[in-house]
């Protein structure tokens, strides 16, 4: 059945798919998409705005700190630079970011047409922009948040800090909190349900187990900074004492709320991440992933470890020694499945071919990262050895080395891989090549010699310091690491802006990888799929040349689906096809309602309750005609095939 | 091979109750809005084992007025039940006359609810205690709000026949939710009126 | 080691030493597997490149191998190991939890942004001093250090006498210091406080006892002795009452505000502004004369005063010994 | 591999009918949930009885705090062993429903059933030993 000969077949497409499954021309269009790699690029190139932001802010940080005793930032400005670095990377790149490859993707990797909530899809993107921008609108007027990223009372309530710049934190973290939220449930339901039939649970790829822990996680993470947010914000405007002590109320309140989100969301930013290496480093090793349950299982069990360590971020609080032996000890298996995942990645280069090309280099240069993120990490899990480590720039060396390493490298790098499928051009090798070397070089320039920093003593969160402190050389090497590190980023845009115009044609899938989203032309139709797949393998494009796999995939079935935007559902374990699912088209509601909602939320800011109360209105009208009962198709039952 | 994955009967479209995606949309919902409301109660249990004096400061609050209260919204999950069993049953009739039975169950609900605060003899801005009282009977009347417009637009569409047998998910998924906001009360509700009993 | 006055790598005391010889532990560990996996990596990448003349070696899964050996060593390896380091790291911990025998000393800091306050409580109630940002302890003893907050959220640190403790507002933590030998060290405030968070250091004077005894005597001897005042000491004073003393106490003076540090004693301090500079005249003329400059943000502010007004006060400071 | 049935041959997991999905979830989760809640209950455990209120205490404001700790963590065991011998009767009962043993189903993955089954027997075993790494804490520190 399947077409054996190529594995990789441009498909019929029927002109009609094409009509059913574009976005409409225009504005009105570009505001409506519902199109999940519209969508998924637009998350894409956000997040790398936001990076270039960040970017930004650190080399100015840097450039205060390259030397003892400098003046060119006063503290009030140094004090929101870090701030708004650790909001701008942690909450608007990191997660977006990879946000971005899984909507690009998943309905791809998947062999699905859409995800499960195409306009929910649109709307979890147009409140991260609009999150995005209302967390950045007091840095114009210089109020931009300012105590920390992690953002401890009481500095954080109004006696310390009695400007909006909490305020805008508070608001625009639960604001943002949303499209995490509906982002995640979108995840875990397209995997639930919109499959390719035969995609049972095991052979989903890694990025996909990625992204799923993640979005678990965060479901269940996001409400504890949610709720620790609300309290802050209420403790500020209306006198109440949630982390007062006079009141009643306990600091420590705050940080329980707030690691508790806190560490499983680190996480969150590096699982899908290493899953985007899972399954591009086999491509160009030549072979399947090592240990593919094993990996898949270790992606799960960090994040169920990582819901129980979020007190070794408060070694140092005076909790009982014997209470801080348990999270110790939990954080220190941590390091199991990470081995798990790091000898299985190694295991895969050892017995593959290694090609050479800029992906690969991304991701094996990212193994040596993950390690030294991870030892540090080893070493601040030891509780006596963190109260000397905690609040000192190794913790700082640690972070970076955690999600530049885990996050950034394995973004570039998937970047790269995925660029022929996005743009349909190859990115360019020289350039990716070179990319590649200044940033590697560069970040351990910039980060390893900030391990010494923190080793000799150096707290975190000073916007300057003495001289004769052993900090000079250490210091110095940082801020010209990090220039060098943002050289070869800068030479990775140029490289994608040059090359989306000029590469060569990549046709459908240039590296001869493994997986469903090869096997469509590229860029891919809107429709992604003329035929919905039917899966027999994780290596739907491999098997034939696999000894080990028997079964064969149908990419070429009879699954066509034509009458309207539909796709299969799936059954949840095995993926066995049950239903057809009725997709939305096109629609305005979601950014609508996304501008009420920022309605809502500017007028909580500036106190314009007004403002607040229309723009609730508005909201619930918004969301009734969005969701309002459409009229049903035209048949109740048809069959998937023939 | 297409078979067994792949049924040669027709299957379902748009399909209804627990195949469809927003079924299994509302449930994660659910579960986002639980962990919310857990966060709160350890926030509460928190503040409570670290308090040097005696807790509640204000007393021990009198769990008569709220007790039966709660089996007036309890009472309103047992009609929502029944609506939605009635358009299973096709009557968008009764349909519509469950969820007004419904919505005004839950307006009882919040008015009773409005009458414990005003007889409250602290504010939010009183204590610790205060505040997560007022913060977490608030938030859960926010989503009784929320609950009773999806109930009222629910009635609406049931009254314009937008509901039938066969086609009838928006029940489903918002009656679901109003369930939801009943368990949840029942965990505050435990909260904040029965465990100062236990010691 | 003089180099780097906040480096826990080398300790001075019981509260550290084991936790420094923790940190060498792990971090040789952590070396080692960064190398042993380094040199594994770059060996998998090297070994064996696909040959351009062989199309063969780019076809899919043209090993058979499973690799899933690597895996196994992996585990392994790292599991015993990490075994290894969790039971010492607790031993270690079990260690410097208290110290070995109970403290005779027991000191009450208090944290202000962005300064130390420290209180030397004795049996006799009368006989309490209080200073700033300079701890002095017997060297060879524990001593108990009871924090309390006056604002946000500080940390305690003395990296060579032993790991920080939060200072909370509304809870008090115990820490314990001990100094082996006499010295001087670097403290630090490690939690981030506010806009002078990075000027909130101090330092811990370990003294033989007999020498730290004298220094209590010396604290508790009110007024402050030193030479009889000279005119401009004495004109210093009236300044100070008039213009200083609404936040600073001088003990032993009619001076009795409490915003701002205790300044008894105050020549004894070898440094100002919680360790931001040296505590000489030159510095605090120009600390009086404009605090903002050197500390932006700190709580004091720039008193107006004239020169002449000002090097009274500055006299009359630097004569509180 | 001979099959009866070739159409069930192509079916993701043909042995699914000889493993229950309570059993397969059981094996899954049993472990990892007794892992934390007995972590979080020990370490509440051990917060409340030294540090109750504004102050540390010197010594446990009640007695029997480390003996309910190990009971926990006892418990805990007891779970994670359970979890995993009825993960591993899943998996005898599935292991052939694809081809190659245990090496083939950690590389491979093939076989829905025996892998959710096999995947539940390394969890619990890797949170069995993962509990083994609290059991130094009960001896080194001290529980003030």
């Amino acid at each position: 059945m399947a077409d054996t000969t190529t594995e990789t077949r441009v498909p019929p497409s029927g002109p009609d798919l094409a009509a059913i499954w574009e976005t409409g021309p225009g504005l009105k269009g570009w505001f409506s998409t519902v199109d999940h790699k519209e969508i998924g690029k637009r998350y894409l190139v956000t997040a790398l705005v936001f990076l270039f932001i960040g970017g930004i802010e650190a080399l100015v940080m840097r450039a205060q700190l390259a030397q003892p005793n400098q003046t060119l930032l006063s503290p009030a400005e140094y004090n929101q630079l870090f701030t708004m670095h650790g909001v701008t990377m942690i909450f608007l790149y990191a997660l977006p970011m990879l946000s971005g490859f899984s909507n690009y993707l998943w309905p791809l990797l998947l062999g699905s047409r859409d995800m499960a909530f195409p306009r929910l899809n649109a709307f979890s993107y147009w409140v991260y922009l609009a999150s995005g921008i209302f967390i950045y609108s007091t840095f114009l007027i210089g109020q931009a948040p300012n105590v920390g990223w992690f953002n401890y009372v009481p500095l954080a309530g109004k006696e310390y800090d009695p400007g909006v710049n909490i305020d805008v934190y508070a608001l625009g973290l639960i604001f943002l909190g949303i499209s995490t939220t509906v982002g995640a449930i979108n995840f875990i339901v397209s995997l639930m349900r919109t499959r390719a039939p035969g995609m049972s649970i095991n052979r989903m790829p890694i990025l996909v187990w990625g992204t799923l822990t993640a979005s678990v996680a965060n479901l269940f993470a996001v409400p504890a900074l949610s709720a620790a947010c609300l309290l802050l914000w209420l403790d500020r405007q209306f006198g109440m004492h949630f982390f007062d002590p006079l009141g009643g109320g306990q600091p420590l309140l705050w940080q329980h709320l707030f690691w508790i989100f806190g560490h499983p969301w680190v996480y969150a930013l590096v699982l899908p991440a290493m899953g985007i290496v899972s399954d591009g480093l086999p491509t160009f090793c030549r072979r399947p992933l090592v240990g593919y349950t094993a990996v898949a299982l270790a992606t799960v069990a960090t994040m169920v470890v990582g819901f129980g360590v979020w007190v070794h971020h408060m070694f140092a609080t005076g909790m009982p020694g014997l209470a801080l032996s348990f999270f110790g000890a939990a954080s220190m298996i941590i390091a199991i499945p990470s081995a798990v995942s790091v000898f299985a990645w190694l295991g895969t280069i050892w017995t593959g071919r290694p090609v050479f090309k800029t992906p690969f280099l991304y991701f094996s240069g990212f193994i040596l990262l993950f390690v030294i993120g991870g030892v540090s990490g080893f070493m601040t899990a030891a509780v006596p050895l963190d109260w000397q480590l905690t609040d000192t720039y190794f913790v700082v060396a640690h972070l970076h080395y955690v999600l530049l390493g885990i996050n950034v490298f394995p973004v570039i790098g998937g970047l790269y891989y995925w660029f022929p499928k996005i743009t349909g051009r190859m990115a360019n090798e020289r350039l990716g090549a070179w990319s590649f070397w200044i940033s590697f070089i560069g970040f351990n320039v910039a980060f390893m010699p900030m391990h010494l920093s923190g080793l000799r003593g150096m707290p975190r969160r000073i916007y300057t310091y003495p001289d004769h402190m052993g900090w000079d050389v250490s210091n110095l090497l940082t801020s010209l690491g990090s220039a060098i590190l943002a050289i070869g980023l800068l030479l990775t845009l140029y490289n994608f802006w040059i090359s989306r115009r000029r590469g060569g044609l990549a046709g459908p899938n240039p590296w001869d990888a493994a997986t469903l989203e090869w096997s469509v032309p590229s860029p891919p139709p809107a429709y992604n799929f003329a035929r919905i797949p039917i899966v027999a393998s994780r290596h739907p494009l491999w098997e034939v040349r696999l000894k080990s796999v028997k079964s064969q995939s149908n990419l070429n079935s009879e699954i066509v689906l034509d009458d309207g935007r539909e796709t299969p559902a799936t059954s949840t374990l095995d993926a066995e096809a049950d239903a057809v699912l009725r997709m939305p088209g096109d629609s305005l509601w979601p950014a609508l309602l996304t501008a009420a909602l920022a309605g809502i939320f500017f007028g909580l800011l500036f106190h314009l309750w007004w403002l607040s109360g229309v723009a609730a209105i508005f909201s619930i009208g918004f969301l009734a005609a969005w969701l309002a009962p459409v009229a049903p198709p035209d048949r109740a039952e048809e069959p998937l095939v023939g | 091979m297409a078979d067994v994955l792949v049924p040669r009967e027709p299957v379902p479209v748009a399909p209804q109750g627990r195949r469809a995606s927003a079924w299994y949309g509302m449930i994660f919902l659910v579960a986002t809005e639980a962990a919310l409301f857990i966060y709160l109660l350890f926030s509460y249990f928190f503040l409570a084992s670290q308090a040097p004096n005696h807790w509640p400061p204000s007393g021990v609050p009198d769990p008569l007025v709220a007790g039966i209260d709660t089996l007036i919204l309890l009472a309103s999950s047992g009609t929502a039940w029944w609506a939605q069993r009635g358009i299973q049953l096709g009557s968008s009739i009764r349909l519509a006359a469950g969820l007004c039975v419904t919505i005004l169950l839950g307006l009882v609900f919040a008015g009773v609810q409005g009458w414990e605060w005003a007889h409250k003899t602290f504010t939010p801005a009183t204590n610790a205690y205060g505040s997560l009282y007022f913060t977490t009977t608030g938030l859960h009347i926010a989503h009784v709000a929320i609950g009773l417009i999806i109930l009222a637009f629910l009635a609406v569409w049931a009254a314009m026949g937008r509901f039938t047998a066969r086609r009838h998910l928006h029940v489903v998924v918002g009656v679901l939710y109003w369930h939801f906001v009943d368990v949840v009360w029942i965990f505050v509700f435990s909260t904040f009126y029965l465990s100062p009993r236990l010691g | 080691m003089t180099g780097w006055p906040l480096s826990y790598l080398q300790s001075a005391g019981p509260a550290a030493s084991p936790v420094a010889r923790l940190a060498w532990g792990l971090g040789s560990v952590s070396v080692a597997v960064v190398l042993i996996v380094g040199v594994g990596l770059i060996a998998a990448i090297w070994r064996r490149r696909p040959s351009a003349d062989d199309p063969m070696s780019l076809v899919p899964g043209a090993s058979s191998a499973s690799g899933i050996g690597w895996i196994y060593v992996g585990l392994a390896i790292s599991v015993p190991v990490l075994a290894i380091c969790t039971i010492w790291t607790l031993a270690v911990l079990g260690k410097v939890m208290h110290p070995a025998s109970a403290p005779h000393l027991r000191l009450q800091v208090t944290a202000h942004q962005w300064w130390w306050e420290v209180r030397y409580p004795t049996s006799n109630s009368q006989q309490t001093f209080t200073t700033a940002n300079e701890i002095h302890i017997p060297a060879g003893e524990p001593v108990e250090i009871v924090l309390n907050s006056a604002d946000v959220i500080h940390s305690f640190w003395v990296p060579k006498l032993g790991g920080k403790m939060d200072v909370i507002p509304g809870i008090t933590n115990r820490t314990w210091i001990e100094a082996s030998d006499p010295g001087r060290f670097r403290g630090q405030c490690a939690e981030f406080c506010g806009a002078q968070h990075a000027h909130m250091a101090f330092y811990v004077v370990a003294q033989p006892r007999a020498e730290f005894d004298a220094w209590v005597a010396d604290q508790l001897a009110f007024p402050a002795k030193g030479a009889s005042p000279s005119q401009v000491v004495a004109s210093g004073e009236r300044v100070f009452s008039a213009r200083c003393a609404a936040c600073h106490t001088v003990s032993g003076t009619p001076a009795g505000g409490i915003v701002g540090p205790n300044l008894g004693h105050f020549a004894s301090r070898s440094t100002l502004a919680a360790g931001s500079i040296p505590n000489d005249a030159d510095h605090l003329r120009k600390w009086i004369a404009d605090p903002q400059a050197i500390k932006p943000g700190v709580r004091m502010p720039a008193v107006p005063l004239t020169t002449a007004d000002r090097d009274a006060v500055v006299a009359y400071l630097e004569s509180l010994t | 591999m001979t099959v009866a049935n070739p159409v069930e041959d192509t079916h993701p997991s043909p042995h699914r009918a000889r493993a229950s999905l309570v059993r397969l979830i059981y094996g899954l989760v049993g472990a990892p949930l007794a892992w934390a809640v007995s972590e979080v209950a020990s370490s509440t455990l051990a917060q409340e009885a030294c540090f109750p209120k504004t102050e540390p205490l010197a010594s446990p404001a009640f007695a029997g705090a480390h003996l309910l700790q190990m009971v926990i963590l006892g418990v805990a065991f007891l779970i994670s062993a359970s979890a995993a011998w009825i993960a591993y009767a899943s998996w005898r009962r599935t292991r052939e429903e694809a081809e190659g043993d245990t090496h083939v189903m950690l590389a491979a993955g093939e076989g829905r059933s025996r892998f959710m089954a096999l995947a539940g027997l390394l969890t619990s075993i890797g949170f069995f030993i993962g509990m083994l790494f609290s059991i130094p804490a009960l001896i080194f520190v001290p529980a003030c």
